[in-house]
């Protein structure tokens, strides 16, 4: 059954140093207020796991959250490399970096055989690519029936889930729309979990067959209200691609990096906080 | 008949759009994969159907999409499915007729790079990496690719192979039993190379207007085979320009929302 | 892309003696109008798939169209049994009856593995069961991660799947809501399809992530009001539970069955007709 | 104290109801365990999450269904997925507490079957089959088991295993590696059994009011282990038998719509 609580109280009981945490959302509902209390609590030695890592994983990695990175596709989309993850795997800045590289199809099949609680997925995949080679988590298998050589990984079983979503109702069930990515996988794939959502509401009005999570398949609910910016939350904002494009310069060198973590993360309290002191720097610049 | 100033990067995408039969559907790729489709759609090819990986089908994009699953997608697709399942049933399950990539990197065979440039634990460029490309690649019907024409991105070897194409060329595709049959074009600025059709090798067999064939020799990586009957690509008409322009112009527009 | 066009067209069009036929539904939305097209039709030969062959397969089992029943629960819900089905396989009337037995959760997965072109489905099933003994397409394969057994099932892929559903729009995309049971899989799985349904709308107006089929995966599309009788169309009509006890006494005896059959769909043209006739029946008995 | 009137069949329904704990998250077979499962809900367990194979998810159907994906399901429910989904990411997923199942035939060791009686291929009574049954006796945290008590259905040997309860007894259901930890209690309409710790046999632990342990014995094909401290199951309450009743007949109302 789903606990109602703050952010920062689900992030303490539920997110430990040392733990494999993935927090999804395909370019839509990125958890970034869940992320940031994660550095601002400091957790240390995570193994993240995302098939996107965009801006919300260049900042956990810059602030020394991460000791390893599983992923299928790293960038700040339409804008460029993410130059923390970069600094990372390539200087061991702040603190080294191992990565698992996949293909989407791939990390879609693990997280589905996670939810299925099955050992491992099956694809037609990785043929003719190089990722095999590097990644001792794709191996091959012969189908029983007709001896086709077909991909198998691992399921991905986080420890924690984080994600964000439009709604929860009272009792914690939760709402999503939209572009739903592999949300529902990665959730019912985990250990644990916790939701941040725009709003609470008295009933959720979910329309049939939409993406609903029952409440006692939820660990932790959060209200925060535009938790997911500068990603999206369809039907309340759109993308921020200002701040997608304003995070490249932030990004690209250590100082200014830090400088912005420190003042607007761990300089804040919470997401509220880190919305008025970026409101407040815009004003001021 | 007057002549029309357009940009590389314009006749790349048009002469790419073009590719793109009315009512096929596409997997497409952000960034020129995905203006191209669009301009398609936009002009000859209205009931293209546009899948983007986010599980958008049938996205109706008023402007370019930033991000692979950006609201524009999901508000105008037909049906929004999850991750998995646009991966399993729909590209997975053979019903894409056209994928559609971008590369950093291509070689001979049409195979592509996504990953690294240099050694993959030490890389001189790291790139974003896979995402969706290894089984666009294999599972499509046939694949279209498209990017900028250098030596850099032409190479004889590829470091790192992220999709494959026609792989060691001949029938070295079909014995490691891709779905699809592979790349049927490369659309660049300078050109179309197409696999020989036995060989698999990317043939130059249409220069764009203004390009002489040595150009497009001097800058790919490996020895590059002419087509005997060598053509000279359409200019872009100019209501392709128009539209393709008026679509930029929407999309800068739309992303300059602040914050 | 979907062709709008009749049932008794679709059905001659699309559907072969000796053909494998998966007509599905899960209580609900069951195709009746597009099986009696078929028993119209007189195919023969057909091996027919289905979760839960109720009244429709009895009906198509007892007109002698099937050869073949690949199926994992048998029975008319809440009532009894099958009494066409049990005289095919126990005494060969009107034709031999071969079967295959699975179980849910295992022709869920070979399903879902159809509709994702993979040559089997894996699940963590049939555990301490029977089933297998007597179902040579049930095998046991191994985790190549863990080493955990689990059964594999070759994955369906009927010639032809035919499902009812509530709307289409007129380019021949398909809304169904409700209990959605497994149909998307199995048109998803099937080289050809065809899908009645209650209305044909300008526009589906369909919720966000509701399951909608494009029309380009559709084959055909056949307007057939009420063509889920005397199961439910949610949003339409109800479940006529009286039927389903009716049915009981009609299909006990082959005679009766084979009157029933004989007034009800072979003298009727459609299922309007059927419809007609079995309220003149009703009304004069 | 004023003698209630109740059939063994309300007494059956009504002891089953009671072994539903409030919050359970069960995954419910049609006809009594439906009956039992929709009573605890109305009584004393009204945070009980029902699960039927349909994909409905939260069910609330205020009157009993006569088939596993009514309606009455689907419209009350918190949540509806496809049968894949339920059966994979829920049931698979080990997210079920409570399965609850009825039964042809059953064994000493609460194995059951479903399928056939007498030889598979020339059965004297074919039955329906599996449904979910395999996996909800294996995959559910525990199982409950209802049946009417009888030496057809309480047999030596099953002729057909189709769901494993704790199969050859001991830990051989352990070995199996099965992932729940299987029957903990059969319900009947003369008492209740229940699997001895350690040799997993099936032991009457209490007797309906008014049924003598002999005559249990005598309908059980086996020969039936009582429990040392025999207990005698609590009547149904007036309020048990109210909601019950109540229940029945808004039932037998709603299912009477004609053709």
């Amino acid at each position: 059954m789903a606990q109602i609580t703050t952010l920062k109280q689900a992030i303490q009981q539920l997110v430990r140093d040392g733990d494999t945490v993935a927090l999804e959302g395909f370019t839509h509902l990125i958890p970034f207020a869940a992320g940031h209390e994660i550095i601002r609590q400091q957790r240390r030695n995570l193994t993240l796991i995302r098939m996107t890592p965009d801006l919300i994983y260049d900042q956990l990695i810059g602030a020394g959250c991460a000791s390893k990175l599983v992923f299928s596709w790293g960038g700040n989309p339409g804008v460029g490399s993410l130059h923390r993850l970069r600094d990372a795997v390539e200087n061991d800045w702040p603190t080294p970096l191992a990565i698992e590289e996949h293909a989407h199809a791939g990390m879609a099949a693990a997280y589905a055989a996670g939810a299925s609680h099955l050992p491992f997925g099956v694809l037609r995949g990785y043929l003719g690519s190089d990722l095999p080679k590097h990644n001792p988590n794709v191996k091959f298998i012969e189908c029983p029936f007709t001896g086709e050589r077909l991909a198998a990984l691992p399921a991905i079983r986080p420890d924690v889930t984080v994600i964000h979503a439009q709604k929860a109702d009272r009792r914690g069930n939760v709402l999503i729309w939209g572009v739903v990515g592999v949300q529902k996988e990665a959730v019912m794939a985990a250990k644990r979990n916790i939701v941040t959502v725009e709003e609470i509401v008295d009933h959720l009005d979910a329309p049939p067959n939409s993406v609903v999570l029952p409440s006692w398949v939820i660990g932790a609910v959060a209200h925060v209200k535009g938790g997911a910016f500068p990603s999206y939350a369809q039907g309340y904002y759109a993308r921020n691609n200002a701040f997608y494009k304003a995070w490249d310069p932030i990004s690209r060198e250590r100082d200014t990096f830090k400088a912005w973590i420190d003042r607007h993360i761990m300089g804040t309290n919470d997401f509220e906080g880190f919305r008025q002191s970026l409101k407040e720097a815009f004003t001021h610049a | 008949m007057p002549e029309t100033k357009y940009t590389a990067d314009e006749m790349m995408t048009v002469a790419s759009a073009r590719m793109i039969h009315n009512g096929a559907v596409l997997f497409v790729g952000i960034g020129l994969p995905s203006a191209a489709a669009n301009l398609a759609r936009l002009t000859h090819a209205p009931d293209t159907v546009l899948i983007y990986e986010s599980g958008t089908i049938g996205a109706k994009p008023p402007v370019l999409p930033l991000s692979i699953g950006d609201g524009e997608l999901s508000e105008t697709a037909d049906a929004v499915v999850s991750i998995p399942e646009i991966f399993a049933y729909y590209l997975q399950g053979g019903r894409v007729d056209l994928g559609f990539l971008g590369a950093a990197q291509i070689d001979r065979f049409a195979n592509i790079n996504t990953t690294v440039i240099g050694d993959y634990h030490r890389p001189s460029t790291r790139l974003p990496g896979a995402g969706g490309a290894p089984e666009i690649a294999a599972s499509s019907k046939e694949v279209l690719i498209t990017l900028r024409h250098n030596k850099r991105a032409f190479v004889k070897k590829l470091d790192f192979v992220t999709s494959g194409g026609h792989m060691e060329g001949g029938n070295s595709r079909g014995q490691l039993r891709f779905p699809g049959k592979g790349p049927t074009a490369v659309i660049t600025d300078l050109g179309i190379l197409t696999p020989d059709p036995d060989t698999k090798e990317l043939t130059l067999t249409s220069v764009h207007p203004g390009i002489a064939p040595e150009k497009v020799v001097e800058n790919t990586g490996w020895p590059l085979k002419l087509a005997a009957n060598l053509a000279t690509t359409e200019p872009p008409s100019d209501n392709e320009l128009a539209v393709l322009r008026d679509l930029h112009a929407r999309t800068e527009r739309a992303h300059a929302n602040g914050a």
